[in-house]
């Protein structure tokens, strides 16, 4: 936890104003060579862009692990963007390539699992993209914005209505524990 | 056959050459009803005289290579293992993430006709997923997947008649992923919901052998211990992911998950990304390198912007 | 030390009663409002005790729940409190769901008599409110096993399927759609008294009946285990060989122990996001290595330590510190294990001990 | 609902850096209240929690003769005692306490006393040496032997020095060979071995032992050839806890919980548990 220092606390009131008016939160994060630097040329240069981003540094696009990502999404986020080198740029030679492995498969693993693919961005921004990386940040939070807030992981309310159609063989409306002939017993082949 | 290797596996016993087998056995249960059963469950035989409790048949399902890497079992010297052809592939990458000695290693190499689905401790009635691919790829008459790098094969099929099919994994995960996005996570909350965090999966998995896994880091801790809804949900999206390129499909977590969630849909799903993607497909080979540790040039980025 | 197993706790004087099926669902109805409710249901092909709002969603099948009763009293997880640090310092809040009134029905009486164990280390010296108020606020209505599972063992721990232990209502199905009731508790009279005009005195033919299709269902089931012989025994075979050789095969996960009804270890952990977070009390195993992990010590580093601590702990700690077994022979240990173990399996390889150490060679023995 | 996992606040008052990896904290209560009336006894040990990071468990390291704080030993080892360590003087933290039983002072009335400790396990200690320095009159001779892996190691480096200079005290300082520095003017040698050349006479006396694992094996088992009898050998046991209150189970030898009828267990107490600590 925290501790509180000097910075004062947010007071109820601001917590519900800003509820009405949602922003999406969105943790991107940036390569420390290409990326970074990008947008800090963008800085720079006096490039507008969208500030819903919270920008962690990182070493390198191969050091995100894919723990990251995932968890600020329990933390809270409602997108995360990973931005690293252009193929070939990498200060470590060949860190973005591993990495886009990983992200690869994370995005394929997370999807899978039902996560808004509005939710999740790759981008590569080299140093003297400025502008690609404002462009990046400004669809990113479109693509966020229109997916709204991430609530995937609040405690989902059943009902009849709601009650989920699967796959008939999923998730049998099972025979109750052990209703079965006693000769169907597991494992059993009789001596 | 299995006689033969019995008094191999005795001479071997005798003379040391071998410190224990780890096979299946039948024991004998009481049930509630009065009747005795016979359960096939693994049998740990470190005494010649034990040797004839090896049995063969259809109930064999469980995967006893996830015994090599506990360590319970690396001190009992050298090691015979009765593997299925599919459990084969689990030592495969074992060996290839240099976690077992092939040396301390005397593989009994099984002929399998395919084994019976079973789900929360009770047979299902028909053959495990897994099976139905395995039978149909071999494109013999007879269905017959034989061990290639065994120290030994038992030719012998275990009796009886070949149990209906059911279902395939494949075709179930077809059908999951037709479902929309928002359905498809309902339905993994719905399951996650129910998991206890007994860590049965992690358990029974081969390739979870870590001897600190990191759902019990706490230093830093990525992954909430608590077993509510958004800690079941990290533990099982990054096994999940750990196993991605290394799950050999053994279907081990989901028959041994006391709530039946189905997790081998997740990762029959990455087993199938992996082999689409870049063409890998674990446990083919013990020498080729991990999938995460190597890249191609031209791999796909289609995703990133 | 030389203690008795106790088996049983008889409460008041028991009345024999007599419901149908439709008085108890008009009941549960009525019960519904002001009255929190659980009662086995099937969801996602698992049977779990939870709450319902009308009585049609009740599973009255034979089949014992998956997770036992004892997640309503000490569930899986729990906020224990839950903290803010704000400019006046850290504000502790804790949790007010314990006081309502609530309703368990249909219980299996292994559960039930699950909670009467239970209750005694959550009661010993330092009271744990906690557990304590739940278990004061719930009437449990149990329903007794009249089709026993495969893999049932009470009476071998001599027990009953229609235990009353634990519960404050016990039904028990003698005809289609006609319960007896026994009413056990104060509890239970309370309720008794709330609903008199749907209850009628139970028929002598009823009660007879009940006695016969007890002694039917017994005498199928195994015979008891001398379950003071085995105590005995581990009181002297701490360091016995067999120890190892009984754990070959646990693969070191908490199914056992996460679906066991007297299972009661637990950890505390904080979760905590920017500047509040809550301490949870979750469910712990001992099978699990990082259980007893100290940074530099660990006192069972092996499994098979481990699964004799569990066996210990039900068998020989538990009678020793609080006069009962901590089994009560509800199976789903030995019907879900993963490796095919077996806790009855396990009393019969002691039992063989026992035999050989009274016939056979003596085996080492720890002082 | 008031319930036995609810800790009580209390403000860390002072910190003190013992060695490089052991913090010595002051605590208060921030109930005045409770300050006051607040009442433990020399080896019973307490739950701390830092908030959002956890609880463990510390002996109370100083003495139940000392009012107004409490004072706790943390040796930086895992998750909380790292949490511990970067806290500063003002900061809550929670307390759970006092739990467990306590070393027999009344029966040490009128005997002579040895204090055997190695590296952390002098905390324990601390809080029975100082409660018995505080009636010195009523105890016989006593004896404190404290040994540590290096000088930097030694904790409580100030009172060590007390304890050498008063002249109703017979101190021995020693360190394992290889961790003594130029200046060190202690023993050189393990703690077990240091102690066989001291003057100690087993009749009418009380071996306190509390320190690592295997010094406290091969003390006891000195202590035992010195003709102490396996009851007057007294020793504090750690295992891992969580609740205290002897419901969490896992601190447990035999039927014995550590956390309710320990830590302080006889040797005596020890042989009769089964070997699994």
């Amino acid at each position: 936890m925290k501790k509180i220092k000097d910075k004062p606390q947010e007071s109820e009131d601001l917590l519900l104003e800003k509820d009405r008016l949602w922003q999406p939160r969105i943790v991107a994060f940036l390569c420390n060579w290409c990326s970074y630097a990008g947008a800090d040329l963008a800085g720079t240069s006096r490039i507008k862009y969208n500030p819903q981003i919270r920008i962690i540094r990182v070493p390198c696009s191969g050091r995100v692990n894919p723990l990251f990502i995932l968890r600020a999404f329990i933390d809270g986020a409602d997108g995360v963007l990973v931005s690293g080198c252009h193929p070939g740029d990498c200060h470590y030679s060949t860190g973005n390539y591993f990495a886009r492995r990983k992200f690869a498969l994370l995005k394929r693993l997370i999807e899978f699992c039902g996560m808004d693919e509005r939710r999740i961005h790759f981008s590569w921004v080299s140093a003297a993209e400025g502008s690609k990386w404002s462009q990046v940040v400004n669809d990113v939070v479109n693509a966020v914005y229109q997916a709204g807030p991430f609530t995937g992981f609040d405690l989902p309310v059943f009902s009849k209505e709601t009650e989920i159609e699967t796959p008939a063989d999923l998730c049998k409306q099972g025979p109750e524990r052990f209703a079965y002939s006693i000769d169907l017993m597991s494992r059993t082949g009789k001596k | 056959m299995m006689d033969d290797l019995k008094t191999r596996l005795k001479e071997m016993l005798t003379s040391g050459a071998i410190g224990m087998v780890i096979g299946y056995g039948q024991k004998e249960i009481y049930m509630a009803d009065g009747s005795r059963e016979y359960r096939t469950c693994p049998v740990f035989l470190s005494r010649d005289t034990e040797i004839d409790r090896l049995v063969w048949n259809r109930h064999c399902v469980q995967n006893l290579v996830t015994y090599l890497t506990k360590e319970e079992y690396k001190e009992s010297g050298k090691i015979a293992l009765m593997v299925k052809p599919c459990d084969l592939k689990a030592i495969h990458v074992l060996e290839q993430e240099k976690q077992i000695d092939r040396k301390r290693l005397f593989i009994i190499g099984l002929t399998c006709k395919g084994v019976m689905a079973e789900k929360m401790g009770i047979d299902e009635g028909h053959l495990a997923g897994k099976c139905i691919k395995c039978l149909d790829s071999s494109g013999k008459s007879s269905a017959v997947c034989t061990p290639d790098e065994a120290d030994i094969v038992i030719e012998t099929l275990p009796d009886g008649d070949m149990p209906p099919k059911g279902k395939d994994i494949s075709s179930d995960l077809e059908g999951f992923e037709k479902m929309p996005s928002e359905k498809r996570w309902a339905f993994w909350q719905n399951q996650f919901l129910k998991c206890l965090r007994c860590y049965a999966c992690r358990s029974a998995c081969p390739m979870c052998y870590c001897e600190q896994c990191i759902c019990d880091m706490s230093r830093p801790q990525w992954i909430d211990k608590s077993p509510h809804l958004k800690g079941n949900f990290l533990f099982h999206i990054v096994r999940a992911f750990h196993l991605t390129g290394r799950c050999v499909g053994c279907g081990e977590c989901e028959r041994v998950c006391p709530m039946g969630i189905p997790l081998m849909l997740i990762n029959q799903k990455m087993i199938d990304t992996v082999k689409d993607l870049y063409g890998y497909e674990s446990g083919k080979d013990p020498e080729q390198a991990p999938l995460l540790s190597q890249f191609k040039m031209d791999d796909d980025q289609s995703f990133i912007k | 030390m030389q203690t008795t197993i106790e088996t049983d706790i008889k409460q008041v004087e028991t009345m024999n009663k007599q419901i149908s099926k439709k008085a108890i669902d008009a009941i549960i109805s009525e019960l519904t409002e002001g009255c929190q409710i659980f009662a086995p249901v099937v969801q996602d092909g698992i049977k779990l005790y939870k709450q319902i709002e009308s009585p049609e969603q009740i599973n009255w099948g034979h089949g014992n729940c998956h997770r036992s009763l004892k997640e309503l009293f000490f569930p899986i997880t729990e906020p224990v409190f839950s903290f803010r640090q704000t400019r006046k310092g850290i504000q502790i809040e804790t949790p007010g769901n314990h006081n309502k009134k609530r309703v368990v029905i249909g219980a299996r009486p292994c559960d039930c008599n699950a909670l009467s164990i239970t209750d005694k280390v959550f009661k010993w010296d330092y009271e744990d409110e906690l557990y304590l108020s739940f278990r004061e606020n719930t009437l449990i209505i149990g329903v007794s096993c009249i089709q026993p599972e495969p893999f049932c063992f009470c009476t071998a721990l001599n027990l009953s399927p229609f235990d009353e232990t634990g519960s404050d209502i016990l039904l028990t199905e003698t005809g289609k759609g006609i319960y007896h009731a026994n009413i056990i508790t104060e509890k239970g009279v309370a309720l008794f008294e709330r609903f008199k005009e749907h209850f009628t005195e139970a028929s002598p033919d009823q009660s007879a009946r009940k006695d016969a299709m007890l002694k039917d269902i017994v005498s199928k089931m195994p015979a008891p285990f001398p379950m003071q012989d085995i105590k005995t025994w581990l009181d002297k075979n701490f360091d016995h060989p067999v120890w190892e050789e009984i754990a070959l095969g646990c693969i070191g996960c908490g199914t056992c122990t996460y679906l066991c009804p007297t299972c009661h270890c637990f950890d505390i952990t904080d979760e905590s996001r920017g500047y509040a977070g809550e301490r949870l009390r979750n469910w712990d195993s001992c099978a699990f290595g990082h259980f007893t992990q100290m940074p530099a010590h660990q006192p069972r580093p092996l499994q098979w330590q481990r699964f004799r601590q569990r066996v210990m702990h039900k068998f020989k700690y538990y009678i020793d510190r609080f006069s009962r077994l901590a089994c009560v022979g509800c199976g789903r240990c030995r019907s879900l294990c993963p490796a095919g173990k077996d806790t009855v399996e396990v009393i019969q390889t002691l039992q063989k001990q026992i035999d050989l150490a009274e016939t056979g060679p003596k085996t080492n023995k720890k002082g | 609902m008031n319930h036995l996992y609810k800790p009580t606040l209390m403000k860390i008052e002072q910190i003190k850096e013992e060695t490089s990896d052991v913090k010595t904290f002051r605590l208060v209560f921030l109930d005045p209240l409770l300050k006051e009336t607040f009442q433990f006894k020399a080896g019973q040990f307490a739950e701390i929690s830092v908030f959002g990071e956890g609880e463990a468990t510390f002996c109370i390291a100083s003495s139940p003769t000392w009012h107004g704080f409490i004072e706790c030993s943390v040796k930086r080892a895992g998750k909380v005692t790292q949490a511990l360590h970067q806290m500063d003087v003002g900061d809550t933290v929670g307390f759970r306490g006092p739990y467990g039983n306590h070393f027999p002072v009344e029966e040490m009335r009128k005997k002579d006393l040895v204090f055997v400790a190695g590296g952390i396990g002098l905390a324990p200690l601390r809080s029975l040496i100082w409660n018995c320095l505080y009636s010195r009159d009523q105890f016989g001779k006593i004896t404190i032997l404290y040994g540590a892996r290096s000088v930097a190691d030694l904790v409580y480096k100030e009172e060590l020095k007390t304890w050498e200079t008063r002249h109703d005290t017979y101190f021995i300082k020693t360190v394992d060979p290889g961790g003594e520095t130029n200046d060190w003017d202690g023993k050189i040698g393990f703690v077990p071995l240091v102690m066989r050349d001291l003057d100690i006479n087993p009749q009418n006396a009380y071996a306190i032992v509390c320190g690592p694992p295997v010094m406290i094996k091969f003390t006891v088992q000195g202590l035992d050839a010195m003709g102490f009898s396996p009851e007057k050998i007294i020793t504090t046991l750690e295992m891992k806890m969580k609740c205290g209150l002897g419901k969490c189970g896992r601190c447990n030898i035999g039927h014995t919980y550590v956390c309710k009828d320990g830590p302080v267990f006889s040797f005596a107490e020890i042989q009769a548990m089964p070997a699994e600590f």
